[in-house]
């Protein structure tokens, strides 16, 4: 399946290795991080929003 | 309709939140088939071996470390003149984005350049050009999240990028002025030329079209990054007002 | 204990806690030492140990006006001169957290720096392991000299100063240790009085540390 | 030289704090702001001043005329209490302390270390300092915090001194003066938030 | 503006002004480049030049943090920023007495601490004037690094991380110069690009800093 | 525990402050400390809770009996409200901090990061800190400074329940708590200086 690298196996395969995994990082994080905000927003939101019908 | 409507913050959020997938499906696609293209698809060099598969993740993202930081200058400028408070938050949103872009570029050089230099590193003045971007990144960055004040800090950053990015320049004559003192590296002053910009009509069909299709990979994957993390950032800035009114109230 | 190591280690972790900037200065001062002696990978060779260990110091060093200041600054300490707690251990652990998140990621790191500057292949090895049983030394030694300082406004300088000379041992085994490994030299004989460094700092200093704070909390 | 104010809106830490907020203040009067704690007579000075931006809201008149005092006096504690004045009277281009001097009592302090200073003589020399400006209006953030009576009195003095000669001020403060002065209450004025649904560049 | 200049310095000069902590500093971080790289004179001849650029812009590095720090705490800027003198020439100013107290100290002393690193003879002289055309620039660069951080607590690691890559073409320049002096060769082309440096930085970089610190006071 | 304070002289900045302060606290007592500012109220109780030597004089009792609450909270801003309790609850060796949040009805800030708590909310944290020490001795310098009435009103419920359960207070305050406390005027223990002709180890 894998092409034959030659002597050159290991380093081509550690540069995509390398740059995959800091790219599926940053995707990560980026949507980890998306998600919680996105959350505590809303749940901020729904707070103020109650507590300001209660209060008319 | 102005292109600056979209500089109101809700009307982003709604906007972005409908285009997002479509950068997300098609930067997965193009990455995935440039990658599997390059990697499985093309010949060795007859030089390089099959290190020339690096070419696929190295250029694209030396490409995008230079290109985040000019959307960042541009994105501050356009904060300190019209004031949209998304374009700051568009700047602070790429530049993680840059910095991994620009350590991923470092990395795959470094790993490259063991087999073709015999060295990790060597301080051609192209590499180290690139270091101190990813020092500016760095700094840039760390002011960010060192200030309380997102206003304040998004007028600090905004000079530190324009600033920077003069610094930078005189950084990269400065750099080629001080390598060339080094009269012994002929090694390396050859071994930099293989990444001089007169390889591109070396570089055959052969290896540019797969080397494209990565190339836009990589800047539509930049744009849906610094779409999505726009929309975080500008969610966080209301939960810090929202968090400011509550107490106000109190 | 356990309590004041996690949470200084929390705060170190939470934004603005300047996790990191130490790194950051190390990796910096690495890059400036090419910009001033020159490019030449075999000069940089021979002074890379010696110019890691000198970068690691003085990241350390930069960071140690946070150590306690911050803490004075807002009455933490006070409360815990009258906690439980007796001063030593109190000191021994901002000394430890200090180290844990300053010296053990400059440790971490060293070897990638080791790269910029060319560092021999077998240095690195004794790179690490001299900077590991050094850096401990720094943070408690550091964590000295910011007790002294703890109540002085912008006190960073003269701590600086006052850390300086305090650091020179560390300093000549921690750098021969390594030079020695990098030029395949037997270097254990400096190894092991470098360890002895640490372990005696440690074992002492936090009275001394203790001692000063209680007088500057007067 | 009069300060005109006109439907000034400020903001402090991203929340509009005051708006609608109106006044002239002519030569010769002196105007004090009252208000609860937090209501925003601090950001309102700083704005007059030309430290802050406001949001809205037109201030004519506040080129280079006023001089400012806030919560903090600026002083250089190993400097004395002369050259801290003189430093300031060199910056405002006038050459004269003996007044300013006199009207603080500070005669036997003159060579003193302002940081040898006791709360209350410090607020003095700032105090002081607004005389040696040659400014005509003064706008003063709290100005006898750690004042005892007797200084209270020189404070109104040195103002009705001001005043007669055609300056004016503008002071925020919780405590009676015994100045014969305008009062502005800040209560009315409040920031009312905007509603929550919808957000622009406030955030809010 | 004269008494501005003139407050400056003498507050440098009172007790606690931080007069002289940057030379000591200096000096420490010299007398331990030695113990960092081992005491072979040739290696440190070689590295020199290099050395006392470097060592010359972390005293002037670590003196940044109380350029206008101690004006902010006090309230001094906000008055300074109401008073007809222009925020441009204050941050000039400002930058000119940090020259004057710790650049060109920094200058006059360099040579004593060139002999304990074995300059070579002819490298005095360019090291001098490479330090003397420099330093105003880390100044000014620095003066707007301090801008920038004057609000933040304990901002001294921030600031180093912020200056230090803004530093890169003037110590690039200036040890160039010096190291070019000591070996014999021709200087003069390094010389007047780190002069176009200081000359740049000089006359366009206040309006930076003093736009920022606007930003600052707000 | 009782503390027993007797004839006891103290100093600060080098200078003596107060002299022949005499006083015991039993349990299930609180006295409240008076007078002017810079009589020595914080040196008195700072040297209470051992933070400073006494010139002369006796303390005894307060050999970790006593928890003490100064004009700082001892709060870090980036830790949220649940945190900083639970740390000082570990350090004290109490693992409980549920009492201490209903006290103080901090239940809706459970996990609000403490820097973004208005001035009276950090210092209901601050004093809900004491509930979770276990100490029987409080040692309190101006606990309701920024606290509004109804803040104040809860402080004085957690005293009184702390007196019931058999502890004790010291409160130095300028208000009036409500709390049936003796109270103790400092300002007849003025130290007098030395005479000026001959210093010995005090050189005043
Ligand atoms: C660590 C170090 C390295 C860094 C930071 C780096 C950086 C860059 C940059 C910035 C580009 C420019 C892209 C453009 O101009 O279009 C580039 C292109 C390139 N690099 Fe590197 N490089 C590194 C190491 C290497 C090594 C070791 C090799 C291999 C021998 C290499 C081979 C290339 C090639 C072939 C190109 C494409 C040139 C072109 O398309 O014009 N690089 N690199
Ligand atoms: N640095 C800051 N960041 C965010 N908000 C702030 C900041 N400083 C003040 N505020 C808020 O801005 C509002 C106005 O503050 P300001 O200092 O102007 O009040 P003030 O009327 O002067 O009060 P006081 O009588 O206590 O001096 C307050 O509600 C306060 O909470
Ligand atoms: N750091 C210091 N150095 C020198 N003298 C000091 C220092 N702090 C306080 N003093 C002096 O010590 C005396 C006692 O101060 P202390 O703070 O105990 O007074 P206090 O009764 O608590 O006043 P307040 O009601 O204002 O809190 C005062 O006269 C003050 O001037
Ligand atoms: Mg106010
Ligand atoms: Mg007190």
């Amino acid at each position: 399946m894998i092409p034959d690298l030659g002597k050159y196996a290991v380093t081509v395969l550690s540069s995509y290795g390398a740059s995959l995994v800091l790219l599926a990082l940053l995707v990560a994080v980026t949507l980890w991080r998306g998600r919680k905000v996105r959350a505590d927003m809303a749940e901020l939101e729904n707070r103020l929003k109650t507590k300001a019908n209660r209060d008319g | 309709m102005s292109l600056w409507e979209y500089a109101n913050p809700k009307k982003f959020l709604t906007t972005s939140e409908r285009v997002l997938p479509v950068f997300w499906w098609l930067s997965g696609a193009c990455i995935v088939i440039g990658l599997i293209w390059g990697f499985f698809f093309t010949p060795d060099d007859y030089r390089q071996g099959s290190t020339v598969k690096i070419i696929y993740l190295h250029v694209p993202s030396a490409l995008m470390a230079i290109n985040a930081w000019l959307m960042m200058l541009v994105a501050s400028l356009i904060w300190l003149i019209r004031r949209h408070h998304v374009s700051a938050l568009a700047a602070r949103a790429a530049a993680p984005v840059g910095a991994t872009m620009t350590v991923i570029a470092l990395v795959t050089g470094a790993i490259w350049g063991q087999p073709m230099w015999g060295t990790w590193w060597a301080w051609d003045p192209r590499l180290t050009s690139f270091l101190i971007l990813f020092l500016f990144y760095l700094g840039y960055i760390a002011l960010w999240s060192a200030i309380e004040d997102p206003d304040t800090a998004a007028d600090l950053t905004s000079v530190l990028c324009l600033v920077g990015s003069v610094f930078a320049i005189l950084s990269r004559y400065a750099v080629n002025f001080w390598n060339q003192g080094l009269h012994q590296g002929a090694s390396v002053m050859r071994a930099g030329a293989i990444t001089g910009t007169d390889t591109e009509e070396k570089v055959s069909n052969i290896f540019f079209f797969p080397l494209m299709v990565c190339m836009v990979g990589f800047v539509l994957l930049f744009i849906a990054l610094v779409l999505y993390r726009t929309g975080t950032e500008i969610r966080a800035r209301r939960i810090r007002a929202l968090m400011a009114r509550e107490r106000m109230a109190a | 204990m356990k309590a004041l190591l996690i949470r200084d280690l929390k705060l170190a972790m939470r934004a603005g806690g300047g996790f990191g900037l130490g790194l950051a200065f190390f990796l910096i001062v690495t890059v400036l030492i090419p910009f001033s002696v020159g490019p030449q990978s075999a000069l940089l060779a021979t002074i890379a140990p010696g110019g890691l260990w000198l970068g690691a110091l003085l990241a350390c060093l930069l960071s140690l006006d946070r150590l306690l200041a911050l803490d004075w600054e807002d009455g933490t300490l006070d409360l815990l001169a009258t906690a439980p707690l007796p001063l030593e251990s109190v000191v021994t652990i901002k000394a430890l957290a200090h180290w844990l998140t300053t010296g053990l990621p400059l440790v971490l790191i060293a070897p990638a720096l080791g790269v910029l500057l060319s560092l021999p292949a077998p240095g690195y090895f004794w790179l690490v392991i001299s900077l590991l049983v050094g850096t401990p030394a720094l943070s408690v030694i550091g964590t000295f000299g910011a007790a002294l300082t703890v109540g002085l406004k912008r006190g960073g300088l003269l701590l600086s100063l006052l850390v300086l000379p305090l650091y020179v041992p560390t300093l000549i085994f921690g750098a021969e240790v390594a030079r020695r490994g990098a030029t395949g030299m037997e270097a254990t004989t400096p190894l092991l009085l470098l360890a002895g460094i640490t372990a005696g700092v440690t074992a002492l200093l936090p009275f001394a540390s203790a001692a000063v704070l209680r007088v500057n909390l007067r | 030289m009069t300060l005109t104010v006109s439907d000034l809106s400020i903001a402090r830490g991203g929340l509009p704090v005051l708006q609608g907020v109106s006044f002239a203040l002519a030569r010769g009067e002196a105007l004090v702001l009252r208000g609860p704690n937090g209501i925003g007579k601090t950001t309102l000075l700083r704005t007059l001043a030309g430290l802050q931006p406001p949001i809205t809201g037109q201030i004519d008149g506040n080129e280079e005329t006023i001089a400012y005092a806030g919560h903090a006096d600026g002083l250089k504690p190993t400097l004395t209490v002369e050259e801290n004045l003189h430093f300031w009277a060199e910056i405002f281009g006038t050459k004269e302390i003996a007044t300013a001097i006199d009207a603080y009592e500070l005669n036997g302090l003159r060579s003193r270390p302002a940081g040898a200073l006791s709360a209350g003589q410090k607020r003095r020399l700032g105090l002081a300092r607004m005389l040696v400006t040659g400014r005509p209006i003064w706008v003063l953030d709290e100005p006898t915090v750690s004042l005892d009576t007797g200084a209270v009195a020189m404070f109104a003095d040195a103002v009705r001194a001001h005043l007669g000669k055609g300056g004016s001020a503008l002071i925020a403060t919780h405590i009676e003066l015994g100045l014969d002065a305008r009062l502005l209450d800040l209560g009315g004025y409040r920031a009312s938030l905007p509603a929550l649904d919808d957000f622009d560049g406030s955030f809010v």
